[in-house]
């Protein structure tokens, strides 16, 4: 893109002055390790509400037991959800995310590196914590593995889908709830196949199509969804 | 002030510009041009469109009219190849709050070395590794302008009130570099409501494209796109 | 093809069906009929947003010109 | 040649004045057909042997279930001509398709509801199809709270349209999911009526309804659009003129 | 607190520049219908989310049935904590919370103002509908008019615990899910009351004595968290 | 300038001051008065503590040493009267952005009329209903600032960098209210990057007092109490 045949010898391409996917990620991960409460608000998110849960329907354990892998994943899925509002405000706010729009570099890279850190420190700590919950809960033993595996793969589709809206909300000042309205029902399908796992194993089935599916999911969630946000990302800032 | 190199030099060439917010028309018939070496001020009262400006030759902003090019490429072609010599500084500082200045400048792909030397010289010394969000207003912005002294920075300069906030030090400084920049063949778009001493300076006024703006409304051809 | 109800009461009680019937109808009448005026509700609000408009116009210039005429003479 | 027709149809003033001249038929049509129908449907077409007179809800339930889905792609194609061409009057036409979109939604899960309590005995069950239903229209409502947020409308115009596209790309996965997610949970006692047996005398009414819904459709769309379009260009000296023009003619009405 | 007699003539008391409850009410509330999505947010959540849940444990009518008193309070809880964060976010960030607490006046009666406003746009809307989310969920027919009243008794009380969690969090970045942490475990009563009246109520008990406690709940909230808030916020202030 | 009317008279006086912010101390041994009918301008160069003073004045930073007294109480007794006659402008401005300049005054109890004339006064007429995010930076500020203009304003001004974003004109136009409130008896205390036209306007380098600052360090007494 840039001629540097046109540009005063002196100056160096404007392309080494802004940052590429590795040091993207790093300083993405420097400031959630630096905010290490943030990582744990999901997870204890996580915890309380379905600590509430038996509080809210009855302690049965057959019923528990019935309805555990439906509740764990919905709950990992408003966990992720409710992480994601400020996926991108706070760069939006101080005029990071303009300074990486204005670079020649596409947006793809920085989108991707935000997500794999919001992955690393929400969806892979819940994926490791749902064992517990699930006993908990009275999962049934079969159910553990297909719950983490499930999570594991389903949590990072979540992120994808969740960053094309907030990238699409980021300019709007209480953001929370709409986040949530308008990326639910995108999430429908993960959650179908995730539970689907769950409930497979449980009853005493396969249930390596529905990770296949998952795994289906993710990769295009991977090729399309920073695409989306880019793009969203570049509606938001022009306002 | 030096003459451009080559033809078509790295310059920046407005004509007939007219800029609108929610269908206001905010100015109209505006002509520059910017080429290496040479600094303009855009003045003008508040609300005149000065920020609006800056936008739109960025390219973040999108409703405007005229033509606008880059290097003789015309918007939005050269839209492109304008960001790539590009450093912009806006009103939003572009200053991550939970990192430190020298993590800051690290984002934009400092080195180590380049980015403590940059913080000597806005004073920032011994502030390196707080973070940015326990600095104070002029602090901050100090670190957003640190940018400025990199030995990397691009050539087309762009900045949105790069005074406001700094103390009386920090503004000479500011301005040292700024003559700098321009001395080695850069040039320095930029808004200030406080005088700047920059030899060479010009000054354009958007107050006066203000008066002509309602004659600007009725044009059919241009209404189809958004 | 005939009228399938012995009289109107019948019509309207559809064998019980009735105020399933027509509470479907009803409320589908009402919702389509919503939409139809709604653009008719738009456009005398927007009237009423363009009078405003005129009249912060004609103030702003009635302000300008006053202020003018006062920096005149000063 | 085909870049000028695009161009004009592209202009929001040449689609104001074209339209004004079909407006009137598209009304009389949809008015004449919804009316026709649904006095055949409930007064002349016969009985249902199963479900008795509670089956003529299928009169505005499927015409409304149709246009629904239709309208969520309506909109999503217009918003990605708008997004591709820039097109002004493709985001217009793709921001009034939404609120009408999720109308007819509305209508349909309302008039099943309805339905079911007859036939069912409940008002509501979680079966596939009505699920995919009531997921389009949390996507409607999302496309019409995102529109809302925004106090920008060209920032709305494609923040909404690349949600449609996003929402467009999921629809069918959601389909798909929902199917095979009520499969696995071996369907309760429910059977709807099996639509192969329908009687001409039930079905012409039901094709005139569905034909009306969609003159409907379309001239509810239109209207929308057209409001719309003076909303934003209010302006221009056109739509200044159309107004004052109006309040003119309106007074000496009056007067 | 104002002394006139030390002060310049021309100098009204600094009392008159300051709001009291009734314009802080009305501008609240004008700044609530404005927004009026957001008024639409909270509710529109708590339906997607109650439609996300057959999706999660399948959607048999008699599971649903049994779930549905709890669900529907768990999510419409988590409808009122999410709606919260932002009750003081704007104005921390522009400055006018700081201009409140400057007054001479107590912060009692702003955050009643801003309490009284959330409830009147969250709380009220909630439990109008949630006869709508009964029947979608197969809520016997005995339950509606106990899960309307323990709402709408139960919804205020959440709001008011809520603003403490939203005061004691409004000067950090991230605070969504941290404010969840801090309210969640407080709300816990409401909830076990809550559900209770509608339990006693599907079951064919009398539900008067828990819509009691409710409201007592409600009563001793309103003298005490507005206090608690107030003083949150003095010290979120001073940062 | 006009000579207290009464002793005490509605003035602050600040003692041996000395402020810190994480353990840090910023600047120690402060004194200064202000009475009615003055102004005093601190200076001080960025993260010299000009916020940070200001702050603890209104109380609401707390991390200091030193008396404060208003109108001869000392603090914390004689805050509440102090707010009681406060008006207080900071980094943030204060104005809502979801409401209009106009409700936005309203918010601070003024009445219509009187809000509509101190908006007229800032410049800001024709914008008095638009939402205040629609604004530009400048037109921001004089939102906030139109409160100094209302004509139920308190006795004592405490403003934070008053002329930040402010054009030429606005500058000028708020010196000339500044003066004014100053001729009808009531005090102004602020802070400044930018030289101000103010008759009998006193300074305070707030530099000048970092130096003994590690002075005050090591005071065992004082550190026994939280
Ligand atoms: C809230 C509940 C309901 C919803 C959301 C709903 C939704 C739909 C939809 C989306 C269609 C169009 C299907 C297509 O285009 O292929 C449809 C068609 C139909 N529905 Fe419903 N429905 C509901 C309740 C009912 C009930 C209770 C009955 C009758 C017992 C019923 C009978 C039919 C029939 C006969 C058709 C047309 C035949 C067909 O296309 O399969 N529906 N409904
Ligand atoms: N939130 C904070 N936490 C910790 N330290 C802080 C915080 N805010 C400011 N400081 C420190 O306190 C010092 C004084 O900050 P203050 O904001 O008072 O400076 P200032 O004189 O107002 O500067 P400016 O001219 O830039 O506005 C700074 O050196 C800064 O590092
Ligand atoms: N987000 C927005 N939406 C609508 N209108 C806006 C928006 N931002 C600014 N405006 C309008 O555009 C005009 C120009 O704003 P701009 O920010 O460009 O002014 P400016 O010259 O930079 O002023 P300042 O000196 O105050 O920074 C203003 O009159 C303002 O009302
Ligand atoms: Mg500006
Ligand atoms: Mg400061």
């Amino acid at each position: 893109m840039s001629s540097p045949e046109t540009t005063a010898q002196s100056f160096a391409p404007a392309a080494r002055t802004v940052p590429g996917f590795a040091p993207l990620f790093r300083s993405e991960l420097l400031l959630a390790l630096r905010r290490r409460a943030d990582i744990a608000n999901p997870l204890l998110f996580f915890v309380t509400v379905l600590a509430l849960l038996p509080i809210g329907v009855g302690p049965e354990p057959e019923l528990l037991a019935r309805l555990a892998p439906g509740m764990i994943w919905v709950v990992a899925l408003l966990a992720t959800l409710l992480s994601q509002e400020s996926l991108f405000r706070a760069d939006f706010e101080d005029g990071s995310l303009e300074q990486l729009a204005l670079t020649p570099q596409p947006l793809y890279f920085a989108v991707l590196a935000k997500v794999s850190v919001h992955w690393l420190v929400t969806g892979l700590p819940l994926a490791l914590l749902s064992p517990l919950l699930g006993m908990m809960l009275n999962l049934p033993d079969d159910g553990y593995l297909s719950l983490f595996l499930s999570l594991l793969l389903g949590t990072a589709s979540l992120s994808l889908i969740g960053a094309v809206g907030a990238a699409l909300t980021v300019a709007l000042r209480r953001a929370g709830l709409l986040l949530a309205l308008i990326v639910m029902p995108l999430y429908v399908p993960v959650l179908i196949f995730g539970t689907g796992a769950v409930q497979a194993a449980v009853d005493g089935y396969a249930y390596g199509p529905q990770l296949a599916i998952l795994a289906a999911l993710l990769a295009a969630g991977t090729a399309l969804a920073p695409l989306a946000a880019a793009g969203a990302i570049r509606i938001s800032l022009d306002n | 002030m030096m003459a451009p190199k080559s033809l078509p030099a790295p310059s920046l060439r407005v004509r007939q510009l007219s800029c609108e917010r929610d269908g206001r028309v905010l100015f109209a018939g505006l002509d520059f041009d910017l080429g290496p070496g040479q600094a303009l001020q855009i003045e003008g009262a508040n609300g005149a469109g000065k920020t609006t400006l800056l936008r739109t030759l960025i390219g973040s902003a999108t409703d405007h009219r005229g033509d606008i090019s880059w290097n003789g490429r015309a918007f939005p072609a050269g839209l492109q190849e304008l960001r790539s010599h590009l450093l912009y500084i806006g009103h939003g500082a572009g200053v991550r709050r939970g990192l430190t200045p020298l993590e800051n400048l690290a984002w934009y792909g400092a080195s180590r070395d380049d980015a403590m030397r940059a913080l000597e010289q806005v004073d920032l010394f011994g502030f390196e590794d707080s973070l940015c969000q326990q600095l104070s207003a002029g602090q901050n912005r100090r670190v957003a302008l640190a940018r400025l002294f990199l030995p990397a920075a691009p050539p087309l300069w762009i900045l949105d009130e790069p005074l406001a906030a700094l103390d009386v030090a920090g503004v000479s400084g500011l301005q040292g570099q700024m003559a700098c920049h321009l001395s080695r063949g850069g040039s320095i778009l930029f808004t200030s409501h406080q005088p700047v001493a920059l030899a060479g300076l010009c000054t354009l006024n958007l107050s006066e494209f203000t008066s002509s703006a309602l004659a600007a409304f009725d044009q059919e051809g241009a209404d189809v796109l958004a | 093809m005939q009228f399938q109800f012995e009289s109107l009461a019948a019509f309207l009680h559809m064998d019980g069906h009735g105020p399933f019937v027509w509470a479907a109808y009803g409320v589908t009448f009402l919702a389509l009929a919503a939409m139809a005026l709604q653009p008719r509700l738009q456009r005398r609000r927007l009237k009423k947003e363009l009078e405003r408009q005129q009249r912060i116009e004609a103030r702003r210039r009635a302000v300008e010109g006053r202020q003018s005429k006062a920096a005149e003479p000063a | 040649m085909a870049w000028q027709w695009f161009h004009r149809l592209g202009s929001p003033r040449w689609f104001y004045q074209k339209t004004s001249v079909w407006m009137p038929w598209l009304a009389l049509a949809s008015v004449l057909l919804i009316g026709v129908g649904s006095v055949w449907g409930l007064g002349f077409a016969p009985e249902d042997a199963k479900q008795g007179n509670s089956y003529r809800i299928i009169y505005i339930h499927v015409p409304a279930a149709f246009l629904a889905l239709a309208g969520y792609y309506i909109m999503a194609i217009s918003g990605a001509i708008g997004l591709i061409w820039k097109m002004k009057l493709s985001f217009v036409v793709m921001r009034a398709a939404a609120p009408i979109g999720a109308v007819l939604t509305f209508i349909a899960l309302f008039t099943g509801a309805v339905w079911g309590k007859p036939t069912w005995g409940t008002y509501w069950v979680w079966d596939a199809r009505i699920t995919s239903m009531l997921i389009l229209l949390f996507l409607y409502i999302g496309v019409i709270a995102l529109a809302r947020a925004f106090s920008r409308e060209q920032v709305a115009d494609k923040a909404c349209a690349l949600l449609a596209l996003v929402g467009t790309v999921n629809i069918p996965i959601i389909y798909k999911s929902v199917d095979w997610w009520f499969t696995l949970h071996q369907p309760a006692t429910i059977k709807l009526t099996e639509k192969s047996s329908i009687d001409p005398s039930m079905f012409y009414p039901l094709l005139i309804m569905i034909i009306g819904f969609y003159c409907f459709y379309a001239w509810t769309l239109i209207a929308h659009t057209r409001e719309k379009i003076l909303q934003r260009e209010w302006r221009t000296n056109w739509v200044q003129q159309l107004m004052q023009g109006e309040s003119i003619t309106t007074e000496s009405k009056e007067g």
